[in-house]
C-alpha cells in the first residue's frame, strides 16, 4: 500500500482542478440581458391594446409634449439625423442591447419614464418593442404605424405596412365570376377544400 | 467553445475515430497504472485488502461529474446535450447482478481485462474471449430476454429527480459519501490480514 | 526509488489515477458528448463477425439487426477505437513500470487451469449481463455515475452488491 | 495518516459545497436575447411574394404557409395551401409539432408584416429553424400576384416577365375566363390542398 503515502502529484492534480473551477467562477459573468417573459406572457402582450400607440395618439403625444413620453427612434443614424421627432432618443435596432444603450434604457425606466418605440414601418418598431418587452422594460410601447405617417394623415404607401386588410374582394369577385358561371361555384368550394386540411394538421400535430 | 465538441459540430465527425484513439489510450493508462491490469489487485475491494476500485472508481466519478456540472454552470458545456443511458428498470437490475457474479468469478471487468491483455494477462485473455462468446450467446438466445429488455423503460432518467433531490445536493451528497467511503477503506484495510499477490 | 519503479510492483496513487480517469472521461464528455465504453466494442466485434459468416441469419436475429445499418458497418464504431487504445494505454504503461509478462495471475491455492475457467466463465456471465445492462461497467456505471443518470447508479449498485455477494461465494478462487 | 488527506478531503468538500450552493442551469433551446436581436435585424427571413407564388406553382412540397391572422380573417381569404394558426395559438403544443418538423420551411404570414414577424419572434426565440416570413403579407400577395396591371410595351423585359409569371401563377390560383376554365381552376385549389396534406404527413412523422 506504499502508492497511498505518494501524494505529491495528487495534490497538484486537485489543486489544478480547483483552479481550474475558481478561475472559471471568477470569470464568469451573467449575460447583460436575460428574458424577463414567458413566451406565453410576451405573446398575451402583443395583443394588449394598451402597449400600442397608434398614429392619432401618438400626434397627440406630441403636441401634449408629456415629459413622461419618451419617443426612441430604431431607425439608423442616418434617417435619424435627417428628420425625427422632436426630444426623440435615436437607438438603432441593432444596438438595441448594447452596454449604453441598455444603461440609458433602464435609467429612463426607473424614472418611470413611457417609453414609445418607433420605426421605419411598424414592423421594425415591433421587433424592437417586442425585444424590450420580454428582456424586462414594461414600461414600453410601440408605435403601430410607420414614422412617414406621424408626418401626414393619410400616406398611402405608409397604409401599405398596416394590418388592415386590403384584399379587394371586388377585385376578386370580377376576377372569377368573369369566368362561366360554373366557376364561381367552384372557386368557394375549393376554398372550402382548404378548410380541412387545415383541421387535419392540428390532428396530426396532436399525435 | 461550448462543448460537447462535435455534437455541436466544433470538431468533424471524420476526427471521431482519432479522438477515440486518443481517449482510449489515456482510459487504458490510466486503468493500467492504477493497478487494474491485475485480478488479485481488483478483487481486494471484495475481501477488504486493497481498496484500489473503489478509489479510482468513485474519484473519477467524482471528478467528471464536478467537471461536467462546473463547466455546465460556467457555460462552457451543456449538459443537456450528453448522452443519458435509457434506464430500463429490471434489465439495468438483471444486467447488473450477472455482471456482479462475472466480477466474482472473473476477476476482471471488460474495460480492466483489455489493460490486462494490453500486459500480457492470460487469464485476462481468456476473459476476454468469454466476453466475446457471452455477448455472441446473448444475441443468439435473445428472444428469451426480449421481454425483459425493453420492459420498464423509464428513459434518460436522472438519479436525483427519482429521489427527488436537486442534482446540486445529490452531487455534494455523493461526493460526502465517497470520502466517508475512503476514510472506511483506509480503516479495514488496516484491520484485514494483507494478501501477497 | 526508480528500481522500484521497474520492477512491476509499482502503482500511482489511486486517487491520482481515479483524477486521470476522471479527467479522461470527463474530456470524452466535452469532446464527443458520450462516456466511455468497453463492451459495446466486442459487441460490435461479435455482429461484425456473425454479419460476415452468415449474414442472413444477422439480419434475421432480433438482436443483430439493431446494430445493423447498411451505410455503416458496425465495425467502424467510436468504441472500437477506444477500446484499441485502451490495449495501446495499457501497453505503454505496462512497459512504463515494467509488468509486460506473458502470466497468468490467479491465488496460490488454485491451479491455473481452474483459473482460466474461472476466468472464462466469468467473461460469459459479463458479456451477457453487459448486453442486458447496455453497457458494462465502464460504459454504463463509471460513465453513467459522471453524468448522474439513474441507469448508471442503479447498474453500478447491482455490479457491486452481487459482485460482494459472490465473491465470498468463490472465496476459494482468491485468497 | 498522510497530512495531504486531509487537505484534500477539506479541498473536496469545498469543490462539493461549490457544486451545492450553485443555482441549477436550465436547458431549454432558446436563443440568446443578443442572439434575437441579430435575427431580428437581419432582413433574410423575409420572403418576397414572388419566390412564395413559384414554390407554390411548383407544389414545392417543403413549403408550408401558416396564416397568423383570425379564423374569419383566413375564411373570407387566404393564400392557397395555407394552414391557419392564428397568433394566440402560436404557442399550443399541436404547433410545436408543426415547427419542431426541420423538413418544412415555415412561412408566416399575416395582412402586413407586423402580426407575421411578432409570430416569427416568438418562434425564433423558442429556437425554432427554417422559419420564414411572408414579405408584405396577404395584402402584398394580393396587390402583386392577384391584380396586376399589363404593363407598358416599352417597360424593360424583366417587367414584362414578371407579369407574365404572376398573371400565369394567378391563373393557376383563380383560373381565367377562356374556355376549360373550369376544370383548371377546380384542379388547382386541390392541389395545393394536397401540398398541404403532404406537408402534415411529413410533420406528423416526423413528432411520432
Amino acid at each position: 500500500m506504499n502508492e497511498l503515502n505518494k501524494t505529491l502529484r495528487l495534490t497538484i492534480a486537485v489543486v489544478a482542478i480547483a483552479l481550474v473551477f475558481v478561475i472559471g467562477l471568477l470569470t464568469f459573468q451573467k449575460p447583460e440581458v436575460e428574458y424577463k417573459l414567458t413566451p406565453d406572457v410576451a405573446l398575451s402582450h402583443l395583443t394588449d391594446v394598451n402597449l400600442m400607440v397608434n398614429v392619432e395618439q401618438a400626434q397627440e403625444i406630441i403636441r401634449q409634449n408629456d415629459a413622461n413620453m419618451i419617443f426612441i427612434d430604431v431607425r439608423n443614424p442616418i434617417s435619424f439625423g435627417r428628420d425625427h421627432i422632436e426630444k426623440a432618443i435615436n437607438i438603432p435596432l441593432r444596438e438595441l442591447l448594447d452596454k449604453s444603450s441598455l444603461k440609458l434604457l433602464r435609467s429612463l425606466n426607473e424614472k418611470g419614464k413611457t417609453m414609445v418605440i418607433y420605426g421605419e414601418t411598424p414592423q421594425q418598431a415591433s421587433g424592437a418593442w417586442m425585444m424590450l418587452q420580454q428582456t424586462g422594460f414594461q414600461n414600453t410601447k410601440m408605435l403601430n404605424g410607420s414614422y412617414t405617417e406621424l408626418g401626414s394623415k393619410s400616406d398611402k404607401t405608409a397604409a401599405m405596412f398596416s394590418e388592415t386588410p386590403m384584399i379587394d374582394m371586388e377585385a376578386l369577385k370580377t376576377l372569377t365570376s368573369a369566368a362561366p358561371v360554373t366557376e364561381v361555384q367552384n372557386t368557394p368550394s375549393a376554398k372550402k377544400t382548404v378548410i380541412p386540411a387545415k383541421v387535419e394538421t392540428s390532428k396530426g400535430g396532436g399525435c | 467553445m461550448t462543448g460537447p465538441l462535435i455534437p455541436m459540430g466544433v470538431i468533424p465527425e471524420t476526427w471521431n475515430n482519432v479522438i477515440a484513439l486518443i481517449i482510449g489510450i489515456g482510459f487504458g493508462f490510466a486503468l493500467e497504472a492504477s493497478g487494474f491490469s491485475s485480478s488479485r489487485k481488483i478483487m481486494g475491494t471484495f475481501f477488504g485488502y486493497d481498496f484500489v476500485v473503489l478509489r479510482v472508481f468513485f474519484t473519477a466519478a467524482i471528478t467528471a461529474m464536478s467537471g461536467i456540472i462546473y463547466f455546465d454552470f460556467m457555460g462552457w458545456m451543456d449538459a443537456s446535450m450528453l448522452y443519458i443511458n435509457p434506464y430500463y428498470v429490471s434489465s439495468a437490475i438483471t444486467g447488473g447482478l450477472v455482471m456482479g457474479a462475472g466480477f466474482a468469478l472473473g476477476g476482471f471487468c471488460p474495460g480492466t481485462s483489455f489493460c490486462g491483455v494490453a500486459i500480457g494477462k492470460i487469464d485476462a485473455m481468456i476473459f476476454s474471449a468469454g466476453l466475446f462468446v457471452g455477448i455472441f450467446i446473448f444475441s443468439e438466445i435473445y428472444p428469451l430476454f426480449e421481454k425483459m429488455y425493453n420492459s420498464g423503460n423509464l428513459g434518460g432518467a436522472m438519479i436525483y429527480d427519482m429521489l427527488g433531490l436537486s442534482k446540486g445536493v445529490f452531487a455534494f451528497l455523493l461526493i460526502i459519501v465517497a470520502i466517508g467511503m475512503f476514510y472506511a477503506a483506509t480503516f479495514v484495510e488496516k484491520k484485514v490480514k494483507k494478501v501477497d499477490y | 526509488m526508480k528500481n522500484n519503479k521497474r520492477d512491476g510492483t509499482f502503482y500511482i496513487n489511486p486517487y491520482l489515477g481515479g483524477i486521470l480517469l476522471g479527467l479522461v472521461l470527463f474530456a470524452t464528455y466535452y469532446i464527443t458528448g458520450r462516456g466511455l465504453g468497453a463492451s459495446g466494442a466486442v459487441k460490435s466485434t461479435v455482429v461484425t463477425a456473425v454479419h460476415a459468416v452468415a449474414p442472413s441469419h444477422a439480419e434475421e436475429s432480433g438482436y443483430y439487426s439493431k446494430f445493423l445499418s447498411d451505410d455503416a458497418s458496425p465495425m467502424n464504431n467510436w468504441l472500437v477505437f477506444e477500446v484499441l487504445g485502451v490495449i495501446i494505454g495499457g501497453f505503454i504503461s505496462g512497459t512504463i513500470y515494467g509488468r509486460l509478462k506473458l502470466k497468468v495471475e490467479h491465488s496460490p491455492k488454485i491451479t491455473d487451469k481452474r483459473r482460466l475457467i474461472a476466468a472464462a466463465s466469468g467473461g460469459l456471465l459479463f458479456g451477457i449481463g453487459s448486453q442486458l445492462a447496455r453497457g458494462c461497467t465502464s460504459g454504463a456505471a463509471l460513465s453513467g455515475m459522471a453524468v448522474l443518470s439513474a441507469s448508471g447508479i442503479i447498474t453500478m449498485m447491482a455490479i457491486f452488491g452481487s459482485a460482494y455477494l459472490f465473491s465470498w461465494i468463490f472465496k476459494k478462487l482468491w485468497i | 495518516m498522510n497530512k495531504n488527506y486531509i487537505f484534500l478531503t477539506i479541498l473536496a468538500v469545498v469543490i462539493g459545497l461549490g457544486i451545492l450552493i450553485m443555482p441549477e442551469t436550465k436547458h431549454d433551446n432558446q436563443i440568446k436575447p443578443v442572439d434575437l436581436l441579430i435575427a431580428i435585424d437581419d432582413p433574410s427571413r423575409f420572403l418576397s411574394t414572388d419566390v412564395i407564388t413559384d414554390r407554390l406553382v411548383k407544389k414545392d412540397p417543403t413549403l408550408l404557409l401558416i396564416d397568423v391572422r383570425t379564423a374569419s380573417q383566413f375564411n373570407s381569404f387566404s393564400i392557397p395551401g395555407a394552414i391557419n394558426i392564428p397568433l394566440d395559438s402560436i404557442l399550443a403544443r399541436s404547433t410545436a409539432e408543426i415547427m419542431g418538423n426541420k423538413d418544412l420551411d415555415k412561412v408566416f404570414y399575416s395582412n402586413a408584416d407586423v402580426t407575421s414577424d411578432q409570430a416569427w419572434i416568438i418562434n425564433k426565440r423558442l429556437g425554432y429553424k427554417a422559419i420564414y416570413v411572408l414579405q408584405g403579407g396577404v395584402n402584398k400577395w394580393f396587390n402583386t400576384i392577384v391584380i396586376n396591371e399589363i404593363p407598358a410595351d416599352t417597360e424593360p423585359v424583366e417587367i414584362i416577365e414578371l407579369y407574365q409569371f404572376r398573371k400565369g401563377a394567378c391563373q393557376y390560383f383563380f383560373g381565367n375566363n377562356e374556355t376549360g376554365s373550369v376544370k383548371e381552376s377546380n384542379a388547382a385549389p386541390k392541389k395545393a390542398v394536397v401540398i398541404t396534406k403532404k406537408a402534415t404527413g411529413a410533420s406528423a412523422g416526423g413528432g411520432c
